[in-house]
């Protein structure tokens, strides 16, 4: 599969001390062009009937995830289940207010992920900051740290929004309109420049594989 | 609790007392006086629990004010222990020694206030906000407002109300009409 | 002829001419001393070459005329023998005290001199009141001498020694003085001739008399306070006068006297000797001072000599009295006198009164000398020592004197312990200053220790039948202390080139089971010692013990006769303990595995004595025709080889032994010493079988005892943190199963136990030897504290990981053979239970092999460790050639099955059909060579899907793991090692938590316990120590029933 | 061997491929039976597949290093193997596998082959969770391998034999010739054994994934997990199959096998869904204690009485 877009530029990882520096990878995020059209669309097909949820709820509105799993809501039927580790996830739920603390973690996790990868904003926080618009701690626009591939609005928004949400993604998957990935492997020094910029001590390498 | 007062009062000499309920009372004493008066409030009064420590930032006197609540379990009264810190560079006695917990207030108040507590212990490092560098978001003179507009990019397009007008509006459209 | 007289004559007369000579000079009269020292000495001689050659007169007659009116002396061929001793010694003695000499008044020498006359005198006179004048003779100058160091101490003891010998003086002459009074005769020979003494009650009373004197001259528990006040405070070379010189003369008065005393007293007599032997060994555990601790091995000694004497002459024994006496009594008395004479000298020239003082570090003479004396009292070959106990065992089995036998195997240990723990301090010690070799002092030592070794010969050749060729282990000792001059690599290779040539000489000469073993030990040997050759630092000893490991055990299973084998056992004992306590902490794991090794070596020694009592052979194929002593036989030897397997309850030594010895020599260790307790299983129950112990079959006892082993030493494994202790655990458990499938008694079950010890020696020597790689590396033999050392060295990785999968026996590798060979033995054998917690111990295997990879090679690398090498070369040469048979034999298993089963045949009919590579059994089958190519097919599948997508996965480091969004901090708190396994600890951690070290432990403290209660004895003050002797005298008298 | 070379590799290719497919859809079925019970709809039973194949689909991975690289390919190699080496169906040349190259203790001993490679993978992946997963996994293994081995050693007395064809052979003839059977009590420690191996609750403190993410496979991911999902399914079938061989007459045909496995497969997956976990030590101690005296008894009863 020779579809890597390949830019091997080596990372400067100034946040790490010289001693730290051998220990972190210090590869760039690669892009990568879609197969031919019937495979690809075989495996978005797959992608988008198997999405696992990485389990890290980031705020308050992780609490409207729990309900889903329960029998209620049963988002196993359509091929959600949540992952404990981010290696093994593909979706990734931020879950409402976004502390700058919480940014550093959040960020972490989705460069661990393995592509393709897709992003929903859950709550208004995400979006402008909702109710914590002027807080000096909390980010305003996460599709300026992260690519988001959609946001599911409400203060709080209730299950079935969710499961709308995931419905909405499901259905871009198999278009093929999701490419947060790739996105943010091409637009890597910008997002970088604006997680940098809020994120003070960064003590960990500029792409965490 | 009127007991414990005039104890204060025989052993201390303070004089600032204002007692809120039967059962909670605050005392302002001098700060340097503030670790014998807590040791000796717990050891022989039973006041064993140290249920918070907070500052309130008044910059109209230059002062930090920091209260030490404590709770005695076999009398469930409450004693608030006052000490004004000079604002422009606060400092205080750390009490680690007495509640080793404390130790996590003080790194709280050293973040969010500035003061400082030379010995406690961790104190530098980060509690909340990881590499901070403005000056401390809960000093009053702090503008969080115009912070967030300056780094946290924010979205065009946002509306804000008053909650009162906004609500009436909303909920009792025909009132509007009626004016 | 030269009369004897002289020597009395030239000592007394020289004696009271000193003051003349002295007059003209120091040096005069110290010419004229060594002068008459020298002429005595040379009359010694002479009498020993006509006593050589037969023209000795035994009887001299002074005063012209016979007794009983006139003294007459005795110069028979025990008398030559002990005369030529005493005056030798006393040269020696005279060299070392020559300083002494010069810093004293003249009358030192004087006091010399009249006390080697007086000794002399004791032994050579037959008459008692004549005795009597020598003894006052040799007592007063010896308190004279006592005193020489003029210090508060040596004064006292002097004054307390002429309390006691005052006493038994008093004793001797009121004795003498019945005896005469009912004889009418002086002379001993008369009196004993004469039976009129021995029948009357006061005839017994004065005999009494005279022996009790004796008896406390020659100073037996616990009477003896004083004496050891001597030993301790008198001035180093004149405590070796009274342990050696003053004591052979004692020692031959009682000797000489034993005719006169009636039959029925002799048990008492002995019991005491052995009272005294084991009583002083025990009071000695606890001592500190070097020179006190001297004497009460001293003390310790005379009681056995006592003792034997009386057995000697009592039992049947005195039919062939020549032989016992030169090769029991003689042999003891030789070892005991240079040993303990070379040790006060040592003391002297240490000149530290603690023993946990003494430091011999970095000097080989005073190493080599101490060892030689401290060898020869624990009874070590090739000194007189162990001739003596191997014949006295022998002889006390021959006549039904096993009760005999346990006081001595008891006493002997536990000098051995005390002797060999201060050995062990004094070479580990740091010297604190260098130690000051003064001439006068280190030539007398020398002497007596090249005597020591001088007089082997004279033993090995006349004593026994050993065949010549089980010297070689010495020889090639020897040969590598001569070439020890070359550098050390080059010793190194001298040292395979002589393995390889003995194999090759020695090879074809086995056959069968033997050839397999000799495989292992000759072929491991070459592989293992490969990897010493990784250092030219030269180290003392090192090749020399090795080498003569090697060979004792290659010889081990050449061994025809009891004393061959027993002898090249001991010979493999004391080199693989020298090779632990070469180890850098290996003080203690090395006292501990001697101790166990020899108590083992004494139930093998007894069990041998047992079979050469019955079936009258020292041939090892009699033991098949016991009848009587079957069953102890088989036990005591049973019981010796169980102790070197390790198996669970006698283990403790293992783990100790194995970790602590060098790096390069635990391979040897596990993959080859190990087997030796095999092959006397084998060995065992090929020739006897097994026995019925009650309503048990003791085979099946010891197949159980195997897999109760094989389990504990896994779980045990399973809890260490070092990663040699952890190998070391893991032999003791794989070592469990081969004594499983020996007991079995099969030809399945023995197949299993020749398969398993080969491929063993293939992956624990592998494994051990990979560890020494890594050790020299890292530095640590802590495996929390390693960790991602996969990157750093591959090729040791490899090792290890085939290794540990072969130690596991998952398939495809050799491991599994052995597995497999295993359970389908037990469930043809019907031990089901066994085969049910053999599987456990499988299992558990896998705990501590899983962690022994993990915790060193995968997890996070530390930072101290990013520059690490692979290991040398010479480590990675023997990995590779083992891994090239592990490949081989897993391949194709034929290899070396079929050689097994050939071999086994010949004990057993084989259950067992070949078709190509698959072995079938009644039970299963197994084609090994299948097994590979299949698991080889199906790991390439997966393999090549993986390969073909290789483009798109990003190579990462160590820290770019998911760690709950943080990131790792330090690789120290990021590698799970430490506690692996603690809910397993939790789990099962009950069963293991020390309750054999502390049974061990209390022992231990037991035998301390009583030996400071017995201390307490020992007051210092000469009026209890008066007291004793009194009471002991009453003691005696009830118990001999005089009255 | 039997067939010639070829015709071995085209019968083992077919018959790992109905195995996997098969083992894959038990595990999707046993979601669902457990959706139901929970009053769900569940996902569909194919959503094993469907992960494999998103899991295969993923366009990054990374790699520790080459054991990291490789631990996947002793795992589902230890799968094939172990599956290879036992007689699937009774008196079936396509799935017979290479049954004549070992016995029933090459069984036993090559499941470890799978789960050693796997866990030095996991191990160099330097993940603590890793290491603690694999502690966990293992210390659980020696317990519940206990009674299984009596279990295995009491069939062996029964059968006279380690030939899993032959023991298969001697149960038929009737339900009743079953080693459920005649021999009850090996069967039961076994079974017992079974829900430790599949580490189904009260054993699945090995993967827990509330405490520990997922345990051993943390850093798993992409084409690695889904060869260790596709080992899942098919070391599953290769278990049940071992089971249904010893204790349950073994099959004849396929829809035998199928129904058997199911059965099987399903009484495990209901204990499971009726108890909580255990802790390490708890299980340990549990296997040591009821299921081992079981299998003692059984091994007594069989050669003894």
């Amino acid at each position: 599969m020779d579809n890597k877009e390949i830019n091997n530029t080596k990372l400067a990882n100034e946040g790490l001390s010289e001693q730290d520096r051998p220990l972190f990878c210090d590869a760039r995020p690669q892009s990568y062009k879609p197969l031919g059209k019937y495979v690809e669309k075989f495996l978005n097909w797959a992608r988008a009937n198997s999405l696992w949820i990485l389990g890290y709820g980031t705020g308050c509105g992780a609490i409207e995830l729990r309900p889903l799993m329960t029998a209620r809501f049963d988002m196993f039927r359509w091929g959600l289940a949540p992952r404990p580790t981010p290696r093994q996830a593909g979706v990734f739920v931020i879950g409402g207010y976004m502390s700058v603390k919480t940014l550093k973690r959040v960020i972490r996790s989705y460069e661990q992920m393995q592509g393709p990868k897709f992003v929903i904003g859950l709550g208004s926080c995400t979006i402008n900051g909702g109710m914590y618009w002027d807080s000096y701690n909390t980010i305003n626009r996460l599709d300026h740290y992260l690519p988001v591939d959609i946001y599911i609005t409400g203060c709080m928004p209730r299950p079935e929004a969710l499961i709308a949400g995931f419905n909405k993604l499901k259905e871009m998957i198999k278009a093929g309109e999701t490419d947060g990935q790739n996105e943010y492997a091409r637009n890597f020094d910008w997002y970088k420049a604006n997680q940098k910029k809020i994120v003070k001590d960064w003590n960990m390498p500029d792409y965490n594989w | 609790m009127q007991e414990i007062l005039n104890k204060l009062i025989d052993r201390y000499a303070i004089e600032p007392i204002q007692e809120n309920r039967h059962n909670q009372a605050f005392v302002t004493i001098e700060k340097n006086r503030l670790p014998d008066v807590l040791t000796w409030l717990r050891d022989y009064e039973d006041y064993t629990h140290l249920a918070f420590i907070t500052a309130v930032d008044y910059p109209e006197i230059e002062k930090i004010q920091l209260t030490y609540m404590l709770h005695n379990y076999i009398l469930h009264t409450d004693l608030g222990l006052r000490v004004l810190l000079d604002r422009t560079r606060p400092e205080m006695v750390s009490i680690h020694h007495l509640w080793k917990q404390v130790a996590t207030y003080q790194r709280e108040l050293r973040e969010m206030f500035g003061i400082d507590f030379p010995g406690s212990p961790g104190l530098q490092e980060n509690f909340a906000l990881e590499g901070w560098k403005d000056i401390p978001p809960m000093r009053r003179d702090f503008d969080t407002k115009e912070y967030s507009e300056k780094t946290y990019f924010p979205r065009p397009g946002r509306q804000t109300h008053d909650p009162k007008e906004y609500m009436k509006e909303k909920l009792y459209p025909s009132a509007k009409e009626d004016k | 002829m030269v009369n004897p007289i002289y020597i009395l004559v030239i000592a007394l007369f020289t004696a009271f001419l000193l003051p003349v000579f002295d007059k003209m000079g120091r040096k005069y009269s110290l010419g004229l001393f060594f002068i008459s020292l020298a002429a005595i000495f040379d009359i010694t001689l002479q009498l020993a070459w006509q006593s050589y050659n037969g023209v000795l007169k035994a009887n001299i007659f002074t005063a012209g005329s016979i007794p009983p009116f006139s003294i007459n002396l005795r110069i028979g061929g025990i008398e030559t023998f002990l005369i030529t001793t005493i005056n030798f010694g006393a040269l020696l003695a005279a060299i070392y005290l020559i300083p002494k000499f010069n810093e004293q008044k003249v009358y030192a020498m004087m006091l010399f001199l009249t006390l080697i006359a007086g000794v002399n005198g004791l032994i050579l006179t037959r008459d008692i009141f004549n005795v009597f004048v020598w003894l006052e003779i040799t007592s007063i100058s010896l308190y004279a001498l006592i005193g020489i160091r003029q210090n508060h101490k040596s004064l006292e003891a002097g004054f307390k020694y002429i309390i006691a010998s005052g006493l038994a003086s008093a004793f001797l002459l009121l004795g003498i003085i019945f005896v005469y009074r009912l004889t009418g005769n002086l002379n001993i020979d008369m009196i004993a001739a004469s039976n009129t003494l021995l029948v009357t009650k006061g005839g017994l009373t004065a005999l009494f008399l005279i022996v009790i004197a004796f008896l406390i001259e020659l100073k037996p528990f616990p009477a003896n306070g004083w004496a050891l006040d001597v030993y301790q405070a008198a001035e180093p070379g004149v405590s070796a006068m009274v342990a050696s010189i003053v004591a052979a003369g004692f020692l031959y008065v009682f000797y000489k006297l034993i005719p006169l005393l009636p039959i029925y007293w002799f048990d008492i007599l002995i019991l005491m000797g052995m009272l005294t032997f084991v009583f002083s060994n025990i009071t000695a555990l606890k001592q500190k001072n070097a020179q006190r601790l001297l004497g009460y091995s001293s003390i310790a000694q005379m009681g056995l000599l006592v003792a034997v004497l009386l057995i000697i002459k009592r039992f049947p024994l005195h039919n062939d009295l020549p032989y016992n006496l030169i090769y029991i009594a003689g042999a003891l008395f030789l070892n005991h006198f240079l040993a303990k004479a070379g040790l006060f000298w040592l003391a002297g020239i240490i000149k530290k009164d603690k023993i946990s003082d003494w430091s011999l570090k970095g000097n080989p003479t005073l190493v080599i000398i101490f060892a030689f004396f401290v060898f020869a009292l624990v009874g070590l070959p090739p000194f007189p020592g162990f001739w003596a106990k191997w014949v006295l065992i022998n002889r006390l089995a021959q006549y039904n004197l096993i009760g005999w036998i346990i006081p001595i195997v008891i006493g002997s240990l536990l000098e051995a312990t005390y002797l060999l723990r201060w050995f062990g301090s004094a070479v580990k010690q740091e010297a604190a200053e260098p130690v000051k070799l003064p001439l006068h002092k280190i030539i007398p030592a020398s002497i007596a220790a090249l005597a020591l070794i001088m007089i082997y010969p004279a033993f090995a050749n006349s004593l026994v039948n050993t065949r010549i060729i089980f010297q070689i282990p010495l020889l090639a000792l020897a040969m590598m202390a001569i070439l020890n001059f070359l550098p050390f690599r080059l010793q190194g290779i001298l040292m395979i080139a002589a393995l390889t040539f003995f194999g090759w000489y020695i090879f074809p000469l086995a056959e069968g089971i033997v050839k397999i073993f000799e495989f292992i030990f000759i072929g491991g040997g070459i592989v293992i010692s490969i990897v010493s050759l990784n250092t030219n630092i030269k180290r003392q000893g090192y090749y020399e013990f090795l080498l003569m490991l090697i060979l004792s055990l290659a010889f081990i299973p050449l061994a025809k006769t009891t004393l061959e084998f027993f002898l090249v056992w001991e010979y493999m004992t004391i080199s693989s303990w020298l090779l632990v306590l070469r180890g850098k902490n290996g003080e203690k794991p090395a006292l501990i595995y001697i101790l166990f090794s020899l108590a083992a070596a004494l139930m093998i020694l007894t069990g041998f004595a047992l079979s050469f009592a019955e079936t009258g052979s020292t041939s090892l194929q009699y033991l098949r025709f016991l009848r009587h002593y079957a069953l102890p036989v088989y036990i005591l030897l049973a019981a010796g080889f169980l102790v070197k397997a390790a198996a669970v309850g006698l283990h403790i030594w293992l783990p100790g032994a194995y970790a602590e010895a060098e790096d390069e020599i635990s391979p040897v260790f596990s993959g080859m010493m190990s087997k030796i307790a095999l092959w006397g299983f084998i060995m065992l129950m090929g020739i006897m079988g097994t026995r019925a112990l009650g309503i048990f079959e003791i085979s099946n006892l010891l197949g159980w005892i195997g897999v109760i082993t094989a389990f504990a030493g896994a779980l045990m494994a399973v809890f260490q943190e070092d990663i040699k202790y952890l190998l070391a655990y893991s032999s003791m458990s794989q070592l469990g199963y081969m004594i499983l499938s020996v007991a079995m008694l099969s030809h399945l079950g023995w197949t299993t136990a020749l398969y398993m010890s080969v491929t063993h020696l293939f992956f624990k020597g592998m494994l051990f030897i990979a560890v020494a790689g890594l050790v020299s590396r890292v530095g640590t033999t802590k495996m929390y504290e390693m960790g991602g050392l996969i990157k750093k060295m591959p090729v040791t990785f490899i090792s290890v990981l085939i290794a540990i999968i072969a130690v596991s026996g998952v398939p495809p590798l050799s491991g599994f053979g052995g597995k497999w060979l295993l359970y389908t033995a037990l469930l043809e054998k019907g031990w089901f239970l066994q085969a049910g917690l053999s599987f456990f111990a499988g299992a558990i295997a896998f705990l501590y092999l899983f962690r022994l990879i993990h915790t060193i090679f995968l997890g996070q690398l530390k930072a101290k460790y990013r520059e690490v090498k692979e290991a040398s070369l010479w480590y990675l040469i023997p990995q590779v050639i083992f891994i090239g048979a592990i490949m081989a034999v897993s391949t194709f298993p034929n290899l070396i099955l079929k050689p097994i089963m050939a071999a086994v045949d010949t004990q057993f009919t084989s259950s067992i059909n070949w078709e190509g590579y698959k072995v079938i059994t009644t039970l299963g089958y197994w084609n090994g060579n299948a097994v590979m190519i299949i698991t080889m097919g199906v790991f390439m599948v997966p393999l090549i899907w993986l390969l073909s997508r290789v483009r798109m996965v990003q190579k990462v480091e160590q820290f770019n793991i998911v760690y709950a969004a943080e990131r790792p901090e330090r690789p120290e708190t990021t590698h799970f090692a430490y506690n692996f396994f603690s809910h397993y600890q939790k789990a099962m951690g009950f069963l293991v938590n020390g309750q054999v070290s502390n049974f061990w432990n209390s022992v231990s403290e037991w035998f301390h316990s009583i030996s400071s209660m017995v201390r307490h004895i020992y007051t210092g003050n000469s009026q209890t120590y008066a007291l004793h002797i009194i009471i002991y005298i009453v003691i005696v008298y009830t118990l001999l029933g005089v009255n | 061997m039997e067939h010639g070379l070829f015709i071995s590799i085209i019968y083992a290719f077919i018959s790992l491929s109905v195995a996997t497919i098969w083992g894959l859809l038990l595990g999707g079925i046993a979601l669902k039976v457990v959706a139901r019970a929970h009053g769900r709809f569940g996902p569909p039973v194919w959503q094993p597949i469907i992960d494999i194949i998103k899991n295969n689909a993923r366009r990054t991975s990374i790699s520790h290093g080459i054991m990291y690289f490789l631990g996947p390919v002793f795992r589902i190699a230890g799968g094939m193997g172990t599956f290879l080496f036992i007689p699937f169906i009774f008196g079936s040349s396509v799935f017979g596998n290479f049954s004549f190259a070992g016995d029933l203790f090459l069984v036993m001993y090559f499941i470890f082959f799978g789960q050693l490679g796997m866990a030095l993978g996991a191990g160099e992946s330097g993940h603590p969770y890793s290491a603690i997963g694999v502690a966990r996994g293992l210390s659980q293994m020696t317990a519940f391998e206990l009674p299984f081995a009596l279990s295995v050693i009491s069939l062996v007395i029964q059968y006279g034999t380690l030939n899993i064809t032959s023991i298969v052979a001697a149960q038929q003839g009737g339900l009743l010739s079953w080693t459920l059977f005649t021999n009850p009590l090996a069967t039961i420690a076994a079974l017992i054994s079974l829900q430790g191996m599949n580490m189904h609750n009260p054993f699945s403190i090995v993967i827990a994934p509330q405490e520990i993410p997922i345990g051993p496979p943390t850093e798993y991911h992409s084409n690695f997990l889904g060869l260790l999902q596709t080992n899942r399914g098919l070391f599953n079938i290769a278990k049940l199959a071992l089971f249904m061989n010893l204790y349950f007459g073994g099959a004849t045909n396929i829809a035998v096998m199928i129904l058997k496995t199911f059965l099987l497969y399903m009484l495990t997956i209901f204990i499971g869904a009726s108890f909580p976990r255990f802790r390490t030590e708890q299980s340990i101690r549990f296997f040591l204690g009821v299921p081992t005296v079981i299998g003692i008894l059984a091994v007594i009863v069989i050669a003894y009485l």
